[in-house]
């Protein structure tokens, strides 16, 4: 199978939707001429032209807005927002129009919108720049919120979301886009909302999502290299999660850690451990434990801003406190 | 306009008008909930603002939206059962007063943010023009809303790409309690709407023709691809702003001054100086409109509310994304 | 002692502070002249001033902005935001900078603003109105977000957050401004972090906030004539929050259920439930249970509205399941 | 102004100058992180803007901050250290090159979100203004603010309040690689600000002598308590963005006509005209700003970040309400 990085997957994705559906279009800030701060676009503006890759002003909120007016008009909106951090200048739009539009109109709209944000933490952009918002978008009934780690998923997923008829909240990596892996040709659109085992294992469930799923695919193997035994489930989709195979892997590993690189108040980790634990609390040996982001804005300097983000002895340390009962 | 087609708009602002009565009668009798905007005393500037639209062109407003859903020729039936909430509102009792919507007839809400609505005005304009249709869309708000950013934003946007937008800013003078003086640093909606590059128009709101003749312009320009259109349509309210407010931050001078311009008076004088009309035909109208409201309000107390089990529909459009976990109250 | 309404007390608590501190300023939409859209500021212009108490264009990104800076520049702003479900177009001036600017610029500014907001639901006033919006802030470093059940805490809880030289969400119930309580003459500051057990209990400890502590003490009565003894625990304060109390209460009764108004994924119910499983694993003798708002936007119709939000039996329920061992 | 004044100029933009070309060396090697504008060209408009400030006057602006800081007398080494991301930096290692801040020079940062800051700036001048003090805010954002609700919001507000504010629009025609015609309905930033009702004026931000001239005006009328002005200073920086950018959306031939118009080159020769000046002098003010500034670069090299245990100081000003929970990776 082909390698191709991140980036490239993505960029893909987006290229055989637009030729897939005319319907399908792409804006936001330097996306066209420029082809995407990150890159992403690429290629876009020259084969599809200004019509359907065109440029906005920096106007987030009313990139988001003019997406769900384009989306009720008939069309397939898939906007970026340069990066998840110009989100909250949005935040209404999100969560007060186009997460509850389709509900309020009593399911008169259709409202298959794809926002794109790169986000993350780990490049020294300070604390306006490197946040990890997905606990926030993962909150919000009436938003789907998917965060791939693999160039495959990534290009599958992203094609399921700009197929899917509800607001997407794509979540990309900026650690990620040089990162490579197989895909596939002629891949096609994954499933949202179903996570994936990487790996197999009988001690301990490791949880993870985007950046962090690498991070618990490297725990398990320094864990594995003393004789334990971690799954690694890489959740992909955060809104709605397969809490089934989540908890089928817990009842059967009686642990679990759950990795994430935002935050962990009110986060992802606090939701996967207070759901599966309701739902195998009888099979656990010990409580969910989350190695989450520092509770802090993220620092411009490295070392302090590398200790804000979970590295693998971070989730190797959570799982020996795990073992030894010592949580 | 010939005689028919001016009581044809006489009539839409009788609707919009006494429509407004029965739903305050309700209201106080508590059969309708929530936060209620009346639009009583601006007919005229939604009337005018959309008699040169055709069916497939958008319109979307505020919360104070009940107007541009019957003058677009929603169910009054309808309407009110929304306002009941019961399943057979044009929003199946989710959306109430601020939410009408009515996807059929190209309406598309009702929102209750202030200014939340001019972006999405903006994508509408946007897949009208990029699907090569001939839509235009109507967008209406309020004075207030030309403090908001997204404001801003929406008008440079539809300039910027030459979208087939008409803007209508409501200025009846108030957000809430503050009158446009003591919010806004140039008291002008249309020069302040000047900064995005497009014809920006000031009208009386208050007069149908003068609306409807400007409108005309804004709706051909933005039908012929030439760009947006910002008409300022200065105006009143009679109520407060909504059916909570007493109003009394406006002297009884400035609403009387204001009531001397009502629309409806103003529109039968110039049929009548226009054309032979007698009294008897705008009763005729009237009690027609009436009927029709009496119907609507028998209809609301026929319906219901939709069954608690269906609180997760319409949330997504595949249904099993939504998850009623074992945490939900329900 | 005297009676007063929870807006009263809240009221009070703005008219002694700015009393107290001349730099205490209040402005807001409609705050001033309209004595606010709750009336909870009435009386302060004429008291205060124009110069002191304000209205503002509606602005609400521009008025968390203008907070910032005026704190900033020395003084000590409380911005009223007419409803939550606007604090979502500041939400970037919310957490891109007042919750991080201190961090940001190594410590070098004080940042005394305490942003007021009504929110909740039960008036029917439909998906765009009726947030709980607890979590999205409760997320987020460098807030404190206190959300207070009584007229008294309602007071005590304001002074402190007027006092505290860091920014505060402070939330208010809409649903709670006519209830009324005691508070006592001169009350003074509270303490901000602090819960407070409302009833003893040892059967099973139910945690809330907000108008669902009211809940949860219904809850209480219920059980209580079917002879469960349940403690009740107001968190008061949401970030941060009382852990060692909830801690202390849960070791003892074994159970536990979080009342939360807000809809759960990534809630308040779920990091109460993760961090006190922690803390409490081994005294437990089932999963710390939620109920939580549904997890929908609201909806305007009446019923619909009512079962989005919970109820006493909702938590009798709850807590039943527990006592049985039915999660 | 005498000769004296103008080689202080002169020097003030050439250490903002040079600081940027030492910057640049130093990403190149790795040692500096992170996003990095420089402010390359644009050197005229900040030294003109700020120079008729005095110490207790507010300046904000975006995160091309570094002349900012340094004109109003920041220290070069704590700059330095700054991008560094050392303890003995500005912010302690914190800020980064987007985020210096002096608060006890009165300058208020560096803001990464685009117009994020101006609603801020509001807000200091609404204190300046309440407190009775007599001081001065001056913002900068770029062009591409312009599109940004909040700064709409925040114009406005200013006005309203009649607030002590110079608001210095830096369009150097570029938001990344979106110029301002593919971006803004009106090309004209002063045009777009006459919507708020205050004096609003174009000058050539290249010229140190009109920069200074108009925002004497409004520095003075800010101090004189009559209001908000606007400056849009029309200017150009000569690399891209940021670090990271080619910069290949512009031609040549537009960079070289912008380099004609260089300030440096142009005060240089201006003060030639006016006074007598030889080589020597400005050679001496450069030579004495490389000493500062290999200092500053020696000064960073020696020093460290802070240590990882102090993580969690500075979110709160009562530190035990931040919370290292048991999940923290640290
Ligand atoms: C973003 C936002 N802020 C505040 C409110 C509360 N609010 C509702 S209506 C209103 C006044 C709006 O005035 P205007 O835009 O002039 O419209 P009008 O009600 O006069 O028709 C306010 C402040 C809101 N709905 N949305
Ligand atoms: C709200 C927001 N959106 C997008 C960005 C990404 N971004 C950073 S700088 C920039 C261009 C800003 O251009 P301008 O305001 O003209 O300032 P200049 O860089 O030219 O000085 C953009 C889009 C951001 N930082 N904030
Ligand atoms: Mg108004
Ligand atoms: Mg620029």
């Amino acid at each position: 199978m082909p390698k191709v990085t991140y980036r490239e997957a993505i960029n893909q994705a987006l290229a055989e939707e637009m030729r897939r559906d005319a319907r399908v279009v792409v804006f936001g800030e330097d996306v066209a001429e420029y082809e995407g701060s990150f890159k992403v676009t690429r290629g876009l503006l020259k084969e599809f032209g200004p019509e359907r890759v065109f440029d906005t002003p920096i106007s987030e909120a009313a990139i988001v807005g003019a997406a769900i007016g384009a989306a009720i008009g008939g069309m397939r909106p898939v906007p970026e927002l340069m990066t998840v951090n110009f989100a909250y200048v949005a935040m209404d739009q999100i969560v007060n129009h186009l997460a509850v539009m389709r509900y309020m109109f009593g399911g008169q709209v259709r409202l298959p919108v794809t926002i794109r944000m790169p986000g993350g933490g780990g490049h020294q952009l300070g604390s306006q720049h490197s946040h990890s918002a997905e606990p926030l978008f993962t909150h919000v009934a009436g938003l789907k919120v998917v965060y791939p780690a693999t160039p495959a998923d990534a290009k599958a997923l992203l094609k399921a979301a700009i197929r899917d008829d509800n607001p997407v909240i794509f979540l990309e990596h900026e650690g990620l886009y040089n990162s490579s892996g197989e895909v596939a040709e002629g891949l096609e659109a994954g499933r949202i909302g179903e996570a994936q085992v990487l790996r197999e294992g009988s001690d301990v469930t490791l949880v993870a999502y985007g950046a962090m799923t690498h991070v618990a695919l490297e725990a398990a193997d320094a864990l594995a290299s003393e004789g334990l035994r971690a799954e690694v489930i890489d959740l992909r989709t955060l809104r709605p999660w397969d809490q089934g195979r989540v908890a089928d892997s817990v009842a059967r590993t009686h642990r679990a850690v759950v990795v994430e690189e935002a935050p962990p108040v009110c986060g992802i980790g606090a939701e996967v451990a207070a759901t599966i634990t309701e739902r195998v609390f009888d099979r656990l040996d010990g409580p969910i434990l989350r190695v989450s982001g520092a509770d802090v804005p993220l620092p411009y300097a490295r070392q302090l801003e590398q200790a804000c983000i979970p590295h693998a002895p971070d989730v190797v340390r959570a799982v020996k406190r795990l073992m030894q009962g010592a949580w | 306009m010939n005689k028919k087609e001016l009581m044809r708009a006489y009539r839409q602002m009788y609707l919009a008008r006494a429509f407004e009565t029965r739903v305050a009668e309700q209201y106080t009798r508590g059969r309708i909930g929530g936060f209620c905007h009346l639009y009583t005393g601006e007919e005229a500037v939604a009337v005018g603002a959309l008699w040169h639209l055709r069916p497939e062109d958008y319109v979307l407003g505020s919360y104070r939206d009940h107007a541009y859903y019957l003058i677009r020729g929603g169910d009054p039936r309808k309407a009110m059962a929304e306002l009941f909430g019961h399943s057979d509102g044009c929003c199946k009792g989710k959306g109430g007063s601020m939410h009408f919507c009515d996807a059929g007839m190209n309406f598309f809400g009702g929102y209750g943010i202030v200014g939340g609505m001019c972006p999405i005005a903006v994508g509408l304009g946007l897949a009208a023009q990029r699907l090569g249709e001939k839509r235009v869309v109507v967008c209406f708000f309020g004075d207030g809303a030309t403090n908001q950013g997204v404001y801003h934003e929406a008008l440079n946007m539809g300039t910027l790409y030459q979208l087939p937008i008409v803007w209508v800013c409501e200025n009846n003078q108030y957000a809430i309690g503050t009158s446009v003086p003591r919010s806004s640093a140039v008291e002008s909606m249309s020069r302040k709407a000047a900064a995005y590059g497009m014809p920006a128009e000031t009208v009386d709101g208050m007069d149908f023709f003068k609306m409807q003749s400007v409108s005309e312009r804004a709706v051909a320009r933005a039908r012929a691809g030439k760009g947006p259109t910002f008409i300022e349509a200065k105006c009143y309210r009679y109520r407060g702003h909504s059916m909570s407010d007493p109003a009394t931050y406006r002297s009884k001078e400035e609403v009387e001054f204001w009531r001397q311009r009502d629309p409806l008076p103003r529109m039968r004088a110039a049929i009548r100086h226009d054309f032979e009309a007698e009294d008897r035909e705008f009763e005729e109208v009237e009690a027609e409109v009436g009927r029709l409201l009496s119907e609507a309000v028998a209809f609301a107390e026929r319906g219901r509310e939709l069954p608690v089990e269906r609180l997760y529909e319409d949330l997504y459009v595949d249904e099993a994304a939504a998850s009623p976990t074992s945490a939900g109250p329900a």
